[in-house]
This record gives structure tokens, C-alpha cells and sequence, in this order.
């Protein structure tokens, strides 16, 4: 149980939400979040976008019952998080590209500051079908020399993939699966971080299994949400 | 002075909350929230003979106050869950109960065949002296009759009494644990369905699995799951499954598991009240992890405030 | 371009919106919110052939995204819904549908007796001159199986097939007015009972009535319902309405009519591909009594977006 | 659709909420209330407190999940209301005793109100188990000596029945019945308001059924919720 001290709205859909408190997580990793206490049912997986010592951010896109109750909360209400959940974008050594498609620049921002911290290089690319967002923060934290925006048309044009040795990336699918065409056969690593129905985020339902590469099955809030591209079934993530 | 505990098919329970089959894994995923000793019981998940690897596409969707599921029973197969689950099994001291399922009566009854000898095996190396205190792997059997009958086409066994009683006589007869039957919703006749369990010698009934729903994604003229049709809990069916409880609990003598949408302490005495020895909890471990000790500690805050010392005091009363 | 209207069993409806029995009064209720014409049609509250005063106690639980009512088929019986109802419904251009309810075969057959003798009246004034345009007061007769057998030890007629069948046998030969039979979810085998309807002539079926379901009251220890068990209703059923709606589309070509916990256009969308030719909205007409004009519009404006301009081009289609 | 100006926490459990808007409405007479969207179900039928020109107001005790999400709306919320329904008190001759029991007392603020308008005397009689509340707001309008107010104990031993005509009573079951004790054979004549779950409020679910005196059934909705008090079976009105 948090209480909430930022509830902003970025852009059309966008929200900032702040909830004060000490909380653990690395990049790449979610909570499960409710602002309402029995409706509708289940909680909702939302990615860390950052941790900060007063507190937690999550940045999020109105999309049905839940996100738009959140989108209501105000400073002071509580809201319950349980977290952190899932296995998050790795430590790498190397020189790390970040790609992010609207929403999917969510967890980027905490990778951006997680990788410097560790004195890894890196470039966030991040593409938005309408206005962007946040691209402030990536600035501060990367300086704004190693943001490049994209806004309409597809932001996998302008990753300089030749220069990564990683790419983590987060977005739409078909963002995701153009990225990896462009990718693969390279020297350099996708990890791709991925999106299912979740009820638990434990391990323990087994609602959220995607299909590997080799036909296995994987949990996304488990052994995921991020993956490396290769070991994913493409098809598998337009079924959501 | 307040006792939770109880005794179903001579297995005593610390007390009545018991984790339903599928949602709570074999039992390690909610320990970083609380010890898993703080439970009356868990049920794993669902077992079958061979290992499956479970339904394609979407396995999940949520409906107003209810869950939509179809897992397909995914899981790792009888053997596999010797080897690898029943050691760390051993260190809890909880009751553990392992629900099984198959498609065929063969199947039924090589997977619970499997699992009496590893108990009787465990029981055996258990009675020789041993350093470290431990408890059994597998203390009862759950037996899930709504699988769909491979050889019938589909069609569940536990939706006509005779269909069911093929699977449980079965069972039965090559298994000493101690057996409960689970019925589904879609059973027939609620009712005539306990007694069949009872005559055929199960130790316990349990009930409700799902019930069957659809939904259908409008945008792609298609259903949501891959087999149209999924299993559905929570809180939106928990007036439906109090019922079938209540019915199922005056027409036998054998101690009856409720289930079904359960979220609160008051839920529990709901369904002790309408019969049940014990209850177990499913969709609500999602809905928040630590479930299991939180009503453990509301039903005995409940207990206080009533002054209820026993729950056998209003087991039924309804 | 668009045109919402539809055909069942040769009676035109405006559009697929029908308002279900029980839920919707006599039709004047709403008229405060919305013409009765801008509706497809509407069921009556349930009639029996005499009068019934209904259930004691309370008849109303909320539960979550649900509804359990145990009304009792409270009604001034048809005699005196001919005398004082059918005059006003014959000023309101929309399809009027009564809903017949009876504990005996008797009663059904008697009670659907004198609708289609009014009727038969009705047609005859009608044909005379007449200063004023007239619409019918019973278009079609809904028949509710639901009810508790008096005969049979109270055991609904709508569960087993064959029970089911006698009452709409006896019925379809008494009345030459459309005839829908109204299934009960509780069915054992819905197909099943979609064809029986379909053999015997009913000209169309409607399903789902309530889920049966139970609530305590735990504070005093007693079922909140007189007669234990009420009957549920809402979103919360949404699903398993679906499904049996789909199951029974599937089994039969007569025209289905399809409702349970229908609340946007989109759920009505959902219902018609599951097969539904026409659905019903029940307890939405209590969360908003604007229900019917405002789904009606909300359904036009989502065939305009989706351009569909007749609902059949997706009715069925999953 | 109304928008809430004002939504004040009076004691323990007791709001005091205002909707802008002009509302109809009589004496008695109450709306169906829902500050939600989807969950709960149903929405919650409230009396009448008081109506302005800018706007109604609703006095509410928090009971169960409706009327706690109710006690969370703020300034600028939105709140569906559905009325007015029922029938309220009548415009009657002759001296008036308004009795409340606690939230019962949320109905007579406005009755108080119209009958002093149309020129009728009136006293009121107040009942609190704990802190009283909108005393005030009923001095106001009936003059500080007109309003008595009874904290614990039985408000009933305190009408002065003799010196009534009729007499307007809202409150638990008990305490009204103990009145009618008291009322029936004198020359007074019982108003009660009764309370019955309620699905629509107009008449059509006939979930709301009441029990008469003569063994017939009434609606609490549209017959009611006031009644003459020889009308009703008190029996009944404990079941709820
Ligand atoms: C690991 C992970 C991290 C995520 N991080 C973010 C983030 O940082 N910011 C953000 O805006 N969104 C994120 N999402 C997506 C977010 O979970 C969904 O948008 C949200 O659940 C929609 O809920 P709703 O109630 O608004 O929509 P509804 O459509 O009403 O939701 C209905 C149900 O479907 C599920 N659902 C719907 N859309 C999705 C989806 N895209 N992915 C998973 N489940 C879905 C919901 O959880 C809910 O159970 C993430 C998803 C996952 C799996
Ligand atoms: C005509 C009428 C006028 C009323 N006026 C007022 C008023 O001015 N102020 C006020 O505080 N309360 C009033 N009430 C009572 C109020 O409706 C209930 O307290 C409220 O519905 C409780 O809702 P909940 O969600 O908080 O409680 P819950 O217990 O969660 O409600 C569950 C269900 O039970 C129903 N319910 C619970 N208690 C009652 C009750 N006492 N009466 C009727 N239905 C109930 C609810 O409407 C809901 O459908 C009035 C009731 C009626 C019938
Ligand atoms: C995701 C999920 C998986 C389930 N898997 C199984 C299973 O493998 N075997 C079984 O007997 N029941 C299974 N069930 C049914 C539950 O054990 C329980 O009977 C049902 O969900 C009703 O309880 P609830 O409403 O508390 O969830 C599953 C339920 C869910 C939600
Ligand atoms: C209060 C209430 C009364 C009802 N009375 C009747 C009835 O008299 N006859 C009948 O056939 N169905 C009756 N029903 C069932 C509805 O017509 C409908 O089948 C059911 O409520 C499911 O639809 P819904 O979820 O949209 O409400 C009643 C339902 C409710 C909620
Ligand atoms: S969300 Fe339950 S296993 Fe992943
Ligand atoms: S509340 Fe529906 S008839 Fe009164």
C-alpha cells in the first residue's frame, strides 16, 4: 500500500503516477498495480518507469476500467503495489541502444539511469505516433545528445544498430518484430521485453504463457517479462 | 480458547483455508509473503499422468467481478513432480493435497497408482530414523472429474453422475490416500453426484470447479480462447457456488470442501454455514498475495468477535 | 443505410432491443425516461393465470456485479392484465410480449388459452373501422419454464427436457400467437431443450433466465431468501449466458433470443454472434433507466462505425 | 449527470452532499443515486435533504460499499441521480411534528422546509445515539425553539404527541414503531417512511415489496416510501 504524491498528465492518454515510499526494482521489472479495492478484479502489470529515494514512478496509458481509474487518483490517495516482479533487462557490458514505441518507452527511462550508473554507453530511440513524452527525463538522464525521437512513422529507421552490441526494446509488436528483422544476423543482442494477460504475477497461474522460439512455453511474469528476441515466438506476441 | 483446526478423511487441518488447485503453483510462489505453514492446506496444480504443455492463445481474461481461464492443464506430469516438487514438499508442514486430472480412466488411474506407491515409498523411508523432522509430500488426493473425456469427445466426466462414477470407482480402487472428489458446476445433478462420491468411497468431496463461459472479441469476429469456451471464478460466481454447496453438503455425510469466488472471512463462515469443512481459496490469491495469511487472521478475528470457539458450531446451520 | 430491424417468427421488430420480463414492469415504468416505441419490443412482467402476491421477505441482494431477486412471480394474474393493461398497450406501436408463467401444466394451457382468445378479439375489433390507428396488446406469448413444477415437488419445469416438453407441447395447442419458449439456465443439456422447443413448434426460443443462487445472512444465521435459493442475474453471468446462448444458436434454427447482463452496445454485439437474431436487456434497466434508448443508439452507432449495415451480415459469425 | 459542490463529513459516519443543478422534488421523496460507473450494481436511493436553487442535497451515512465510495467523491466529481421518485409527505393542515431517529433525520430538513412555506407550524424532534448533526441546519429554518433534540435514549419520549396534528417519522424500525405505540387512538395522525432494497425506484422490479396491514403489498417505491402508519405492517419493516 502506497500513497500516491503525482498523478500527471503528460499527454492524451499518458499519466505519471509518483507513490511515495521505498521501493526495490531494476530496470525491465513491473509491479502489479491497484488504485480500487474490489473492481474490477485483477491488478494491473505496470513496468518501472523509475525509482527515486521518496519514491516509485509508473507511467502509464489509459486504456480500459483499470488505467482509467488510476488516472483518477489524486495526491493522497493509496494505492497498492505488490513488486517488484519478473526478470528485467540484464546487466550488459557494451555499448546499449534503447528503443521504445509510445507507452513502450515505460521502462526505459529506469534502464536509461540503471545502465549510466553502471558507466554502460547508451542511446535511447523513441518513437510516438502523436506527441511525445518524457522525453525531458531520457535528456537528463543521457544527455539530450544520446535521445533521438522519432514522432510518426517507425522509430526502428533510426536506431543505429551497427553502433549497440544490446538493444533493449519495448513497444508495439510490429515495432518490436521490425526491429528484430533488422537485428538479427548482426552482431548486435535484442532483448525484448514482452506483453501478456496477467492474473498473478507470481509464477503461480499460468496465465501468462507465451510461446518460445522452439515451441516451449514460457511465463512473461516469471522467466519474462524481457527475453532475448531469439528465444521468442514473434506470431505468438500479437495474441494478447 | 478459539480452535480453527480441523479433521477431514482423518488429515487434520491447522485450520480451514485451503489453496485451490491452479492458482497457487505447487505452493513456493507465495512464500516470499508468508510461510506456507500458515495455511490449512494447499492444492496443486492440476496433474496429469503425461506432461501438457497446455491451451494456445489467450489464457486469460477478466469479466465483471469473475476471471475468465483456460490453462489447459498445463503442467510438468505425475513423475516429473516426484522428482522434482515432493523433496521441498517434504520440509512443510502443511497439508498438501496433489490434484489430479486426465482424459482417460487409464490415465486417472496410472497417475493416482503413481502417486500411491511414491507415498507409500515416502512412508516407508519416513518410519526409518531420519535426522531432520519431515512431512509428507502428498497427503491426499484431489480428484478433478471436469477434465473433458478424451474418449467420450470431450464432454466432461463429471457432468452425468455414471460418467463420474466409472472414474471414481477407479480411482479408488487402487489408491489408499485419502480421496477427495472435486465436482464441477456443470454437473447434472449436484446433489446425486456427492452421493455417487460417497458410495464409491471417497473420503471428501470439493467443490466448485469453474463454471463455462464464453467471450468473444468483437473486433476479431472470433472468440477469445482458442476453445471458445473457459473456465470462469471469482467473486461473480460466488452466489451460484454457495448454492451448489448447500445442496451438496445436505444430500452427504462426508465432509465437503467449499469454494467459489471466496475473498473475505465473512465469505468463509457463508460457506461453513452452508456446510463446509474447510474451504479453499483460488482467484483471490491473485487479487492479493497474501490471502492466505490474511484470512487466516480474519476468520480467527471473526471467530473472537462472534464467539464462535469452533467452527463445527455453525457448520451447516443454514 | 444502416437498418437495425429484424424478423422473428413473422412479428417486425424496429430494432433488436427487447426489454425482459420481470425487469421492465407493464412498459410504462420507463416512459418518463423514453418513448416505448424507440424499443424493439418489450416482455411483460411474468402471468400466471390467477393472481400471486409473491415471495415474503427480501427480494433483493446485490452481489458482486450481480443480482439475486427472488420476486415470486408477483402479478394481478392475465384476467385482470386483460381488463386493465392491454387497452393503453394497444396505443404503443412496439412489440408487446407476454411473458406466461404456471406452477401446472393446467395453468400454462388455461392462462395461454385466454391470451389467445384476447388476442383473437383484439384482430377482430381491429378489423372493424376504427377512428384511431391501433396496435395489438399481445404479439407474442413468452413461455416461462422457469417455474417451479407445483406437481413435481417444485423442481423447475425447464430442467429436464421431457418435463419441459409437455408444457410447451400443451401450450403450442392452444395458442396460434408466436410462441417463444424461455429456457432456464439450470437446463441440463441446453441444446438439448433448443431442439425439443424446436420440434414442438415454438417459433422461436429466449434464454438465459437467472442462474440459481444462494446468499446468508450470516449476522443471523439464516439464507437471506425465503425460499433459500433466488435467482441471479447482471454482469456478473455475462459470460455464462454467452455461452449457453452460443450453444443453443448452434443447435437449432428457429430464431434465438439472447440476454443475460447485457449492459453496452457492445455486449449486444457479442450476443449476436454468439447467434443471438435479437437480445434482451434485463437488470441494466435498473443500473439506467435510459437503457433502452441510449443502447439503441449506442448499437447504431457502432454498426455505423464498424459498417455493418444489417446485423445479420455478423449474426452467428463465431 | 449532476457535478458534487460539496461533499462534507458531519460526524463519525454522517455526509452532507450537495449537487449543482436544479432538481425537482418534494418533501419525502428521494433520488437513486450512483457516484460510480460499473461496480457496485446498483445505485443507492437517497432521500431528498434539502434543494436550492444551485443545487440538491443528500445527507448519508456510510453503510457498505456505496455510500463509502459516495464519501470519497470530491469537489468537481461527477454523480449520476435518477428522480425524484416516490411519494413523499403530504401538504397537510394543522400543527406538524417532524420526528428523526439519526439518519432518519435526513428527510425532514426538506419537509420542515416545505411545510413552513406553506404556512404550516411544525416542531421537530431529534434523535442521536451520538453526536448530533444539521441541528442547525433545521434551527435555521424552524427557529432555535421549535427543534429538540434528544442525544441517546429514545427520541419518542420526548413528542409532544397532544400537540400534534400529524406527525412526519423517519428513523430504525424500532423507534418508529414505538411511536406509532404512542401515536395510535390520539387524534394524531403517523406519516412513516419505510425502507426497502430497491433495484430501479420506478416501479418495475417489484423487489421493494412491502408488506400492508390488511396482508396486501405495496411498493416502497412508487406507493411509498410514506405511509400512513395504520397502512403498513411494522413486523415487516424489520426485514431488510
Ligand atoms: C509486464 C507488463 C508491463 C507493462 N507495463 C506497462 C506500463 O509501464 N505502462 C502502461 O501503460 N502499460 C503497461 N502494460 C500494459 C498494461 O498492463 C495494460 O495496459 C493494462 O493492464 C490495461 O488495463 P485496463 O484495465 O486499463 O484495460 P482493460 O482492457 O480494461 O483490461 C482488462 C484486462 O486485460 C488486461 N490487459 C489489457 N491490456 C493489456 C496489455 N496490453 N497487457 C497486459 N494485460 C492487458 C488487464 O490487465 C486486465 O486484466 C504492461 C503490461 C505488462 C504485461
Ligand atoms: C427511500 C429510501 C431513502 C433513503 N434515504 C437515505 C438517506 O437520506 N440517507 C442515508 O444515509 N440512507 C438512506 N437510505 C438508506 C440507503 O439507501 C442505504 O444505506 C444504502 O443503500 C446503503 O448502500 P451501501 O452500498 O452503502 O451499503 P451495502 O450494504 O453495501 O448495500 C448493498 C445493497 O443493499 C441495499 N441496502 C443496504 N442498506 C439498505 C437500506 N437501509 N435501505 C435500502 N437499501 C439498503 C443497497 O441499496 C444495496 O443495493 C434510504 C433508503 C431508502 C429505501
Ligand atoms: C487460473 C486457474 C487455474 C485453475 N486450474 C485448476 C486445476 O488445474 N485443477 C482444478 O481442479 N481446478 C483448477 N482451477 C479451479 C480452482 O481450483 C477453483 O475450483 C475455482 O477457481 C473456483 O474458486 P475461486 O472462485 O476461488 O477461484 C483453476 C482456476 C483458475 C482461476
Ligand atoms: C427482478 C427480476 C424479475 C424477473 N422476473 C421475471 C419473470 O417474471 N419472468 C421471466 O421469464 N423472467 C424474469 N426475470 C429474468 C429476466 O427476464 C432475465 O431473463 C434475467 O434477468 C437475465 O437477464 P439480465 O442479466 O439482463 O437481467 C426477472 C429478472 C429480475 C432481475
Ligand atoms: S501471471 Fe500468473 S503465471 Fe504469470
Ligand atoms: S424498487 Fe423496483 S419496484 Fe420498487
Amino acid at each position: 500500500m502506497g500513497t500516491i504524491i503525482e498523478n500527471r498528465q503528460l499527454a492524451a492518454d499518458m499519466f505519471l503516477c509518483k507513490v511515495s515510499g521505498c521501493y526495490a526494482g531494476d530496470m525491465g521489472q513491473f509491479y502489479m498495480l491497484r488504485g480500487w479495492t474490489d473492481y474490477p478484479l485483477l491488478s494491473r502489470p505496470i513496468s518501472i518507469h523509475d525509482v527515486h529515494e521518496d519514491g516509485i514512478t509508473f507511467l502509464y496509458r489509459v486504456r480500459g476500467v483499470g488505467t482509467a481509474n488510476m488516472s483518477q487518483l489524486r495526491i493522497g490517495d493509496e494505492l497498492q503495489l505488490e513488486g517488484p516482479y519478473g526478470k528485467g533487462f540484464p546487466q550488459v557490458n557494451g555499448r546499449v541502444g534503447l528503443v521504445g514505441g509510445g507507452m513502450g518507452t515505460a521502462p526505459l527511462l529506469y534502464a536509461a539511469k540503471q545502465l549510466i550508473r553502471a558507466g554502460t554507453r547508451c542511446e535511447a530511440y523513441l518513437g510516438f505516433q502523436d506527441a511525445p513524452f518524457r522525453v525531458d527525463a531520457f535528456e537528463r538522464v543521457l544527455g539530450a545528445e544520446h535521445v533521438h525521437v522519432q514522432q510518426g512513422g517507425s522509430v526502428v529507421d533510426i536506431v543505429d544498430i551497427a553502433g549497440c552490441d544490446h538493444l533493449f526494446v519495448c513497444g508495439p509488436t510490429g515495432m518490436m518484430e521490425a526491429l528484430w528483422q533488422q537485428v538479427r544476423g548482426t552482431n548486435a543482442i535484442l532483448h525484448v521485453s514482452v506483453e501478456k494477460r496477467m492474473a498473478c504475477g507470481v509464477g503461480a497461474c499460468l496465465g501468462c504463457s507465451g510461446v518460445r522460439a522452439d515451441g516451449g512455453r514460457y511465463k512473461a511474469c516469471t522467466d519474462g517479462p524481457v527475453f532475448r528476441a531469439e528465444e521468442v515466438d514473434f506470431d505468438d506476441l500479437y495474441v494478447l | 480458547m478459539i480452535s480453527m483446526s480441523c479433521n477431514i478423511a482423518g488429515v487434520s487441518f491447522k485450520n480451514p483455508i485451503i489453496m485451490a488447485s491452479g492458482t497457487y503453483g505447487f505452493g513456493k510462489e507465495y512464500s516470499r509473503y508468508y510461510a506456507l505453514e500458515e495455511l490449512g492446506g494447499f492444492c496443486t496444480k492440476g496433474l496429469t499422468l503425461h506432461p501438457r504443455v497446455g491451451n494456445p492463445g489467450v489464457r486469460l481474461y477478466e469479466t465483471p467481478s469473475g476471471l475468465l481461464n483456460s490453462i489447459g492443464l498445463e503442467n510438468p506430469g505425475i513423475a516429473s513432480f516426484i522428482t522434482n516438487e515432493t523433496d521441498s514438499l517434504q520440509q512443510v508442514d502443511t497439508v498438501k493435497i496433489v490434484n489430479l486430472g486426465g482424459g482417460t480412466i487409464e490415465e486417472y488411474v496410472e497417475g493416482a497408482s503413481q502417486l500411491e506407491e511414491h507415498a507409500r515409498h515416502e512412508r516407508e523411508k519416513m518410519s526409518a530414523v531420519s535426522p531432520v523432522p519431515r512431512f509428507r509430500s502428498v497427503d491426499m488426493i484431489e480428484l478433478n472429474i471436469s477434465c473433458p473425456n478424451v474418449k467420450q469427445g470431450g464432454m466432461q466426466f463429471g457432468i452425468e453422475t455414471a460418467s463420474a462414477r466409472t472414474v471414481v470407482r477407479a480411482v479408488r480402487q487402487v489408491t489408499q490416500l485419502p480421496l477427495i472428489v472435486k465436482l464441477s458446476p456443470l454437473a447434472h445433478d449436484i446433489g446425486e453426484m456427492a452421493v455417487m462420491c460417497e458410495e464409491e468411497g471417497a473420503d471428501a468431496i470439493s467443490l466448485i470447479n469453474t463454471f463455462s463461459g464464453m467471450k468473444i472479441d468483437i473486433n476479431n469476429r472470433k472468440p477469445v480462447f482458442h476453445h471458445k469456451y473457459a473456465g470462469m471464478s471469482g467473486p461473480a460466481i460466488r452466489p451460484l457456488a454457495l448454492r451448489l454447496v448447500h445442496l451438496a453438503a445436505q444430500a452427504v455425510r462426508i465432509p465437503v470442501i467449499g469454494m467459489g469466488g471466496i475473498v473475505t472471512a465473512e465469505d468463509i463462515i457463508e460457506f461453513t454455514m452452508a456446510g463446509a469443512a474447510a474451504v479453499q481459496i483460488g482467484t483471490y490469491n491473485f487479487v492479493n498475495p497474501r490471502a492466505g495469511i490474511e484470512l487466516r487472521d480474519g476468520l480467527e478475528a471473526w471467530m473472537k468477535a462472534h464467539q464462535v470457539s469452533d467452527l463445527a458450531e455453525i457448520r451447516g446451520i443454514v
